[in-house]
């Protein structure tokens, strides 16, 4: 689903970013990346959804070289790849409703898919009584479901995860834990970064670790160390 | 198709409230360029009709009667043509009855007292005479002066080289300054249609951050900027539109509340050339609403 | 103190240079309606300077030769004052050599060819006539032309009330579309230095909260905000200024180049007139910087 | 040092963000302020610098009722309180020095104590050879102790630390919790907001938890729970 082959990626002349990183996530695979602050998690995260790209190396997929795509395919890309961020990126003055339905919105849905597939994801995600709330009247955690129901909406191949878990209470952080699993189960391939140690602990899934740009370990049913 | 409609109406309106002072001076200040862009055309125009009797070089006009015969024009045209060293012969011209009531509707048409006055029957015919280019000024007085007398039904001759010169010098100043304050108004609207949309798209980057992310494309996410921009100059262009209508309205009753034979009765415009002024002008408020937002939606989509 | 100044002055500048775009919108808007404010002011003292020999209601001027003994100015006088239905005595007035030539100096100064002409030996004196308001205008005409064969050296008599009218009016017409103009730009100058202001707040909000969580007084962080918008104000009024001086340097310079005897001589403003119009334009524009950048800092300190 | 009594705030007619709030804190003490997520950590600390103004109850601060404060006194009230956040607050095109130069700048402090002043404090946090760097290129935990030295530049009596190890990873953070318990030890008060259960198990100091806006639970060399 998701390959890197030898990639480098530097923002700067001082700091590599990204030293000559390879692996392959293999589809409905479940992978976090850990590393300490400055790592290249986030790095990583976004050389494979194009909003960055890498200098050398090649990054595939869904089975598509994504460096050397036109700009115009971007969008068609990102239509297959969901993505969650600590702080949730939601719109403040929308609702939760209306939040999840402007992903369907923006790639042209009509209404009437939109009137169906919202309602579902919010079930999915719990929140089902909830659709009409904007997101000040939710607690933390509840807006890391509404921003994973955006992200999922579309059904995507792919979810990236830059610590989803952040800014939560541990309580609140192993029920967002819990969804992301029930979503990978349904065959979505799950990306994330962390740096939450008992979580990783807590799940045992696919652990890549980095340091200062490098993968310094790539293991399966691995801990944070 | 419908729902992509709405999207786009929906967000510019929120857009152009959310960042009202922006949008109003934005709007003002291309209202103004356009106004002054409008009553700019318009001046020259009254200029130009004042000095349309003296187009194409005709520097000197000989009246002569209504009821002249044409044996007695003929005594005119050949004292006219006897000279030409200093008139130019092949640029001599006749005006009859008709074409001078056709001129004296342009002339007189802020002055519909005079214009009452004058009919079919007792309108002076005209011979519009271009000098020479190096014929003398003494010269010319000189043959001019002596026509009145020696002609036959002739009435008057006019030969006001100094009013013309002090109209086409204040045409000229007129127009440049005119012009400048309109560029440099302009040049300022699009800055600031520009700035409206950078400024909307800065106040949205949240929204455009997640849009780009769920996979819009990046048209689907410019439109509604630059519709945004198109409109401020499109409203901007339609209060200068009503400006300069009601300008001209007001000037052409001032003018006709003038004394009968003030001078200025050629300064009016009239037929569809304001309805040509507005309609150029609401065609470069959009233009400038596009240039501005246009630019500013691509350069700040990438950030 | 100096660290304190050299602070203001450091991020005045930055912010300055950020918002380029705005700042520069501001400033030229601020410029042209300065402008168009300077031009207007010009222009109706040119009005004025053309309409001063008709100010306070005379509307009849009698022309006594230079040489004319008081004794024969005593019967023009006795003349004018023997109609006291018609003309208003107490208001008749005298103009001798010398207010003559002071006068003469305002009416031709755009015209110095006429002007050379005139000296203390050959200028006409003149009685300026205030007609009662309610004597009809054919009364005064007959009795006008009257004088000019009846009494002893008065060269002519001119009585140009349609001429006045008309001036009159332009003036007024002028007045309202430039004002109204000028008005309107001042207000988008305004609302354009509020909102850079409130951009450049905007842009630093970041810096804003740190300052305020470390303590600093809100008068230290609003200053160079208000400093900036002052400044704002200022160089659209020097700009202003510029163009003021120069346009009218270049009307006065074509003025002079009409034929003399155009009729535009006395439109030319001279003396430091200018120089008080300038100041105005630059007190105006801190003013006008003040208030933008003030309500700016004061609104959006607190968000 | 800090007192409140009875405090409630709510933002809005339905959220009562901090309710009845009444507790002492003592020169030099360190207090954790626990809780999920929205149950009014930032809150109360934002109550404490005059941030925000309480419906009810008083809050003292170094012996004055802030509440009634003057607006104008309040930036000299803010002298000697330093803050600390989890997202570091760092102005990005000012370096290392300039930073911390910047907080005795804007209160008028002269040059030369601006001079003498910054590199004690920036030794003081360790970061003594990085002065001319900008934020982007230092780690998150670097960034964080920047923040604290801006704080603490001033010689504060308190410091307000919301979620200060929020971003960073377990090492990372637990680097920052020895300098601000190093900053504790030399007579600062320091009261700081966090969900990282490791590090408050760790410290065994006063734990006050919040639940919802009510104080559950106040106890010296508390953990986690
Ligand atoms: N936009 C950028 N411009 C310049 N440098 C950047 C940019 N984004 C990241 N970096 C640098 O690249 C390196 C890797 O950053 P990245 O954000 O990928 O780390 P991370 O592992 O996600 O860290 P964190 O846990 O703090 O989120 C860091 O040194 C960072 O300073
Ligand atoms: N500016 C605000 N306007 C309206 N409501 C607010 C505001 N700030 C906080 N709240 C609400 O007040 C309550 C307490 O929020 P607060 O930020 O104090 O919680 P917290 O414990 O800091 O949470 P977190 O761990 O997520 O930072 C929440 O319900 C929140 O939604
Ligand atoms: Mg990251
Ligand atoms: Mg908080």
């Amino acid at each position: 689903m998701i390959k890197l082959e030898n990639v480098t990626k530097s923002y700067s002349t001082e700091v590599t970013a990204l030293q000559d990183a390879s692996f392959d996530v293999a589809k409905a695979e479940f992978v976090f990346l850990v590393g300490p602050s400055g790592s290249g998690k986030s790095t990583l995260l976004r050389l494979m959804n194009r909003q960055e790209k890498p200098e050398k190396g090649e990054v595939w997929v869904a089975g598509r070289n994504i460096n050397d795509m036109p700009d115009a395919k971007v969008p068609h890309l990102r239509r297959n790849i969901g993505n969650i961020f600590q702080d949730y990126k939601l719109l403040a003055n929308k609702t939760v409703f209306e939040n999840v339905a402007f992903a369907l919105e923006v790639i042209g849905r009509p209404k009437h898919v939109i009137r169906q597939q919202v309602p579902a994801v919010l079930d999915l995600v719990g929140l089902s009584g909830k659709q009409e709330r904007f997101p000040h009247q939710l607690s933390g955690g509840e807006q890391q479901r509404v921003s994973i129901a955006r992200a999922f909406v579309n059904r995507p191949l792919i979810l990236l995860a830059d610590e989803p878990t952040g800014n939560l209470d541990p309580t609140t952080g192993e029920g967002i834990m819990r969804l992301l699993d029930r979503i990978n189960k349904t065959g979505t391939t799950v990306v994330m970064a962390t740096h939450d140690q008992r979580i990783v602990n807590m799940m045992r899934k696919r652990v890549i670790q980095l340091d200062r740009g490098i993968i310094v370990r790539d293991q399966a049913r691995g801990v944070y160390e | 198709m419908f729902s992509r409609l709405s999207y786009t109406f929906r967000e510019m309106w929120a857009s152009l409230r959310r960042n009202f002072t922006l949008t109003a001076a934005a709007i003002i200040t291309a209202a103004v360029s356009l106004f002054i862009l409008g009553l700019t055309l318009l001046v020259l125009r009254g200029f130009d009709n004042q000095l349309s009797q003296w187009s194409g070089g005709v520097e000197l006009i000989v009246y002569v009667e209504n009821d002249a015969t044409p044996e007695q024009l003929q005594v005119v045209r050949d004292a006219l043509e006897s000279n030409p060293a200093v008139i130019d012969v092949d640029k001599l011209e006749y005006l009859d009855v008709d074409a001078s009531l056709a001129e004296a509707q342009r002339l007189f048409a802020g002055d519909p007292e005079t214009l009452q006055l004058l009919t079919a029957e007792n309108i002076p015919t005209q011979f519009k005479v271009v000098p020479q280019p190096d014929a003398s000024a003494e010269l010319l007085t000189e043959i001019a002066s002596s026509y009145k007398e020696r002609l036959p039904k002739v009435i008057s001759v006019a030969f006001p080289s100094k009013q013309i010169d002090v109209l086409s010098t204040l045409r000229g100043v007129v127009q440049f300054v005119l012009y400048l304050i309109t560029l440099i108004l302009l040049f300022s609207a699009v800055l600031l249609i520009w700035n409206t949309i950078r400024t909307a798209m800065f106040a949205r980057r949240r929204e455009i951050e997640v849009m780009k992310l769920v996979g819009a494309t990046n048209w689907f996410i410019r439109v509604p900027f630059m519709l945004e921009g198109l409109i401020q100059g499109l409203v901007g262009a339609v209060f200068a539109s009503g400006g300069v209508l009601t300008a001209n309205w007001y000037w052409t009753s001032t003018v006709q509340s003038f004394p009968p034979d003030s001078g200025f009765g050629a300064f009016v415009v009239t037929g569809n050339y304001p309805q040509w002024v507005v309609f150029w002008l609401i065609v470069l408020g959009m233009l400038v609403g596009a240039i501005g937002s246009g630019t500013a939606a691509s350069k700040f989509l990438d950030v």
